[in-house]
């Protein structure tokens, strides 16, 4: 269920440069059911920024009512968010939209998690949960330098892991294809969040394959009622277009036009 | 007595405060957090006579307490508001005011006739005032001759009350409305949204692939409460008045101006429960500013 | 090579950055905090033939990122601004743009006439877009015949370049500005206030004791910008731009769709130091945008 | 001299009900010559509120590099100045204004200082710097109720305190007219700040008395150029109007149209 709430500041702290983690805790998590899903939040009790931001769940504790975020400050909105110190309140509105699916991959299957950037933090819960299940994961996870690459470790905790930057400053040089060229495809189903040219040319790397894909657009209300965030789609489904807020984010492949 | 029941052309609503066309869809979101009748009313997203696919995206941005939007009128075509959303709203108990558009008088004479017949659709908000569609929409707004026309012809074929939603973007919005009053408006919503545009400072491209979008929120409220202020006297039928509101304050703001009801659009977005919590803190502001019933506060600026 | 520098009719600006006329008085109180002669130029306050009271307080109100005024064109009067204020501010070399207003068309007749000789008066602003006077002022700018006769009128007898000041608060301000140009205008500035009301939520009174007022700042950049990316193609005279500037990105902005220079008004009393604070910051500001003057940035969102 | 500076936050606390007494430090207050004068300060950095809020100097130390306000936290702006925290900035424009005249009157003679409400604030620098100078300030400070009184045992430390309230609840009865009806008139001067019907009062009850008064109006950019504050004057001065924010805020008793 979707629900509003105000939820406290547990931490805060950047983990990367202008790359900020934040830990709330508060009953809303009780709702967070997938991996995938994103909340919407106020970053100001003003009336300036006005809207709301969408940013993805990255981790989700129910046992302390925690959930973590991975986020880049950039402009105003993100910015001030940062600026919250444990104790402060937020005002966050979700769990929303549908997450990536786990059912779609066996016990003892492998799976690909490929991240992009700023899309990384989604893939982080989606990986611990696989692995709970019993499925392998192997990271393929893409930044722009060094200095913008985060949580390399945790995912190395959870399985086989590469890191590839644009600049070659960290892991290996280029995207994250130039990195999966060279893998095996012995998986079951991708998952990836990122920049569409990136969700694009998985698409192409591997049209035979199962995969699912996290989309972006800019929001309006977050929720499905104001038509701010659709794509177009292919002929794969019926309708004309799909909503990312509430349809998605996550497509399985094919189905949004990029 | 109910303090806050509003009665208005077609309308017996249970309070004045309804959600905005355009920010709330056909409320099936919605209703998954509140119980829609609650609601004064309902006014749907805007319905073409076909399936309308709208504006490429993207077509949000935000702006210094407000936000652009170019939607370009996206909706399912009539038969479709007909068949899923309007029977599916049938469930609540909430009057529902259909916002009807169009590219010519044939396109809004065709919806006005057809949706105007859906037991639950207890009014018209002829949408004249678009600023997200390249032809029609907002010429439509913008020249009282042919409004007054258009306001006639919907007349013609509705079997309910028409209000008339005018657009703010005009030398002086006080001729639109007696325009659509002497074609025989049943009454007038206004504020649609201001023009506006937002660059990209890197690219120095339009955020909005529409290039302009229209310009809603708290930024454009004394604009949206002057014209309601400047309208009310100058014409005898009711005014629903919008534009920015986002707090109690505001709703009265809008009923002293002389709105006799108000809409919610862009807040929804900032805060999805505006609608129903507004409702519920109007009684005591009503207490605190000593007025008995919201009809008594209506237009009150006009008689200090 | 100065990269800043601007050249307009009868202006040779160091930098395309200026306070907005009303929003600077005649330049002595920001003289005490900053050299003005870094200023690209000033556009002093309203001056009218005779001295002016202006309207009753309360004259300004706050609004959601913006401000409502209504000062009502107050100033000492063509003989005073001649004698005190233009000669006192010939110590700096900074361009003076003088705006003219007025009720009548001899009002802005004789006082362009007289202050365009003023040596360091190197044009003229014709305001035909104050919204806070009763009779003139607003009808000059929404009319676009009035306004282009005004126009000839005032180039018939000032001996700098005119520049004339539109009002936003019209259905299509592209005619009003060819009506300008027609006129001989040789450049326009833009935009002046939206015309707004607040009301005070306790009493239903208006907050501004002249009812309505002007409203400018942030809240309005999306429509200011629009109206200069509009405006810019259908003219080949220049723009000075304003409208909610209050940073570095906003200045690009204007001057990307199409403003040549732009002026600052509300952010002055937000922050008394942004113009000079914005002229230091704009050499990087283009650098990082990879343009080598202010020339070249101008309009370039036409030409994406 | 104006300066504008980001001060920082010493401490701020409720002195009564929306009360609140806020410290600030700075190089600023080294510009602050005369009680009765303000400063102009930014409640937010974003463009919401968007206003900057004038507020009266209430006391100053040049040792500590700090000053003090007092006011009540009423709208948007003041509510937001209340949440500011020690180590918080605030951007402040100032000293701003001119304040009361201390030379109008002589060691050994009385003075008569009459506040009302939150214009009470500013007679306090102005109380400490006539004691210093050998002046004897008799204080008559009206408030609405008892919840909203403050400062007394501070001003009855400098001299003879009148307290009067509205409905009684604290001190005598009714308004500050009240009190000065049953006082000596042996003062020199007066000096007052308080709503305008209270300085009104106080004209025609001392129409042969030196005064000095502090005026409030709304106000833009607070240094004399947008004329915002402008107020009528009487045929005592030749202007036709004076700007309470560079002419005043205080201005001798008869020139200002009340
Ligand atoms: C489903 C979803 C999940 C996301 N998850 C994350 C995440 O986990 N971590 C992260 O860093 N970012 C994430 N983003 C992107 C994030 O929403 C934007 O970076 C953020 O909204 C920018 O806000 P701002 O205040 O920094 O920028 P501003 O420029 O001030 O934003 C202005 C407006 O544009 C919108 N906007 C700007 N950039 C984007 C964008 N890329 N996508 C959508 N809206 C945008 C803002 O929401 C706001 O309405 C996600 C976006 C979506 C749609
Ligand atoms: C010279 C001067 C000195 C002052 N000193 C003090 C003081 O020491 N303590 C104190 O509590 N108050 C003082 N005030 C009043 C104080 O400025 C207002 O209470 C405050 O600006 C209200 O802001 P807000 O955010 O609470 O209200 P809002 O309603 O949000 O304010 C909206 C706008 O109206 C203006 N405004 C509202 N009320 C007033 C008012 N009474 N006077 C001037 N502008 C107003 C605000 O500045 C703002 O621009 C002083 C005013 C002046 C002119
Ligand atoms: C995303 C969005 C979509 C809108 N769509 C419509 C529409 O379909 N029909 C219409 O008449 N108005 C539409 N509007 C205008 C609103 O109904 C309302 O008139 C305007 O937004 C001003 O109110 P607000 O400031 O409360 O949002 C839309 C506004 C927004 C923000
Ligand atoms: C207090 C105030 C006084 C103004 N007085 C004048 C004036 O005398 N003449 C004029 O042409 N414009 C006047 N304006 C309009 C400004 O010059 C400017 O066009 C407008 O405020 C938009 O710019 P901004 O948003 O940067 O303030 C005034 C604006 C303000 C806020
Ligand atoms: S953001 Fe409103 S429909 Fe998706
Ligand atoms: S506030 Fe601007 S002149 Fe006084």
């Amino acid at each position: 269920m979707i629900r509003q709430e105000q939820m406290q500041v547990v931490k805060q702290s950047a983990i990367a440069t202008n790359i900020f983690e934040l830990t709330l805790t508060g009953q809303l998590v009780l709702d967070m059911k997938q991996p995938g899903q994103f909340v919407h939040l106020r970053v100001s009790d003003q009336m300036e920024p006005l809207l709301r931001r969408p940013i993805s769940i990255s981790s989700i504790n129910e046992k302390t009512l925690e959930f973590t975020m991975i986020y880049r400050a950039e402009g105003r909105g993100t910015k001030l968010l940062s600026e919250k110190k444990p104790g402060d309140q937020v005002d966050v509105l979700g769990p929303l939209g549908n997450g990536f699916p786990i059912d779609k991959v066996e016990v003892g299957q492998k799976a690909l998690l490929i991240g992009g950037g700023i899309g990384v933090p989604p893939l982080f819960e989606l990986s611990k949960r696989l692995v709970e299940k019993g499925v392998k994961p192997i990271h393929v996870l893409g930044f722009q330098s060094e200095d913008v690459v985060f949580y390399e470790k945790q995912f190395q905790e959870l399985g086989e892991t590469y890191i590839v930057t644009v600049d070659g400053s960290h892991g290996s040089t280029g995207f994250v294809t130039n990195v999966l060229e060279k893998l095996e495809d012995d998986f079951a189903v991708y998952y990836s969040c990122g920049p569409t040219p990136m969700l694009a040319a998985l698409e192409k790397l591997y049209p035979e394959k199962e995969g699912y894909l996290s989309f972006e657009q800019r929001m309006g209300c977050g929720i499905g009622a104001c038509f701010a965030c659709v794509c177009d789609t292919t002929e794969k489904i019926e309708a004309d277009y799909v909503k990312v807020c509430s349809d998605g984010p996550v497509f399985p492949s094919g189905v949004v036009r990029v | 007595m109910n303090r806050l029941a509003t009665l208005l052309p077609g309308l017996t609503l249970k309070n004045p405060i309804m959600p905005a066309s355009g920010c709330f869809g056909f409320g099936k979101e919605y209703a998954k957090l509140y119980d829609l009748s609650q609601l004064g009313a309902i006014m749907i997203k805007a319905t073409t006579p076909e399936t309308r696919l709208g504006n490429p995206t993207p077509r949000v941005a935000e702006t210094p307490s407000g936000m652009l939007n170019a939607i370009g009128l996206q909706n399912p075509g009539l038969k479709k508001v007909l068949e899923n959303e309007l029977t599916w709203l049938e469930q609540y108990e909430v009057p529902i005011i259909a916002n009807v558009a169009g590219y010519t008088t044939e396109d809004y004479v065709t919806v006005a006739e057809a949706i105007s017949q859906a037991p639950n659709v207890q009014a018209l908000e002829l949408n004249i005032s678009c600023p997200n569609v390249k032809q029609g929409g907002i010429t439509f707004g913008t020249d009282p001759l042919i409004a007054e026309e258009l306001t006639k012809a919907v007349k013609a074929v509705s079997s309910v009350p028409v209000y008339v939603k005018l657009s703010p973007n005009v030398t002086d919005i006080g001729e639109i409305a007696k325009a659509v009053e002497a074609g025989g408006a049943d009454g007038i919503t206004m504020i649609n949204t201001l023009l506006g545009l937002r660059l990209d400072t890197k690219t120095g491209r339009p955020v909005i692939a529409n290039v302009t979008g229209g310009l809603s929120g708290p930024a454009i409220k004394p604009v949206a409460l002057r014209m309601v202020y400047d309208v009310a006297p100058k014409v005898s039928i009711p005014i629903i008045g919008m534009g920015g509101i986002t707090n109690i304050d505001d709703v009265v703001d809008f009923l002293s101006a002389g709105a006799s009801a108000v809409a919610i659009g862009t807040a929804n977005f900032v805060d999805p429960f505006i609608c129903p919590n507004l409702i519920e803190q109007l009684p005591a502001k009503l207490d605190e500013l000593g007025f008995n019933t919201v009809t008594d506060l209506v237009g009150r600026s006009h008689r200090l």
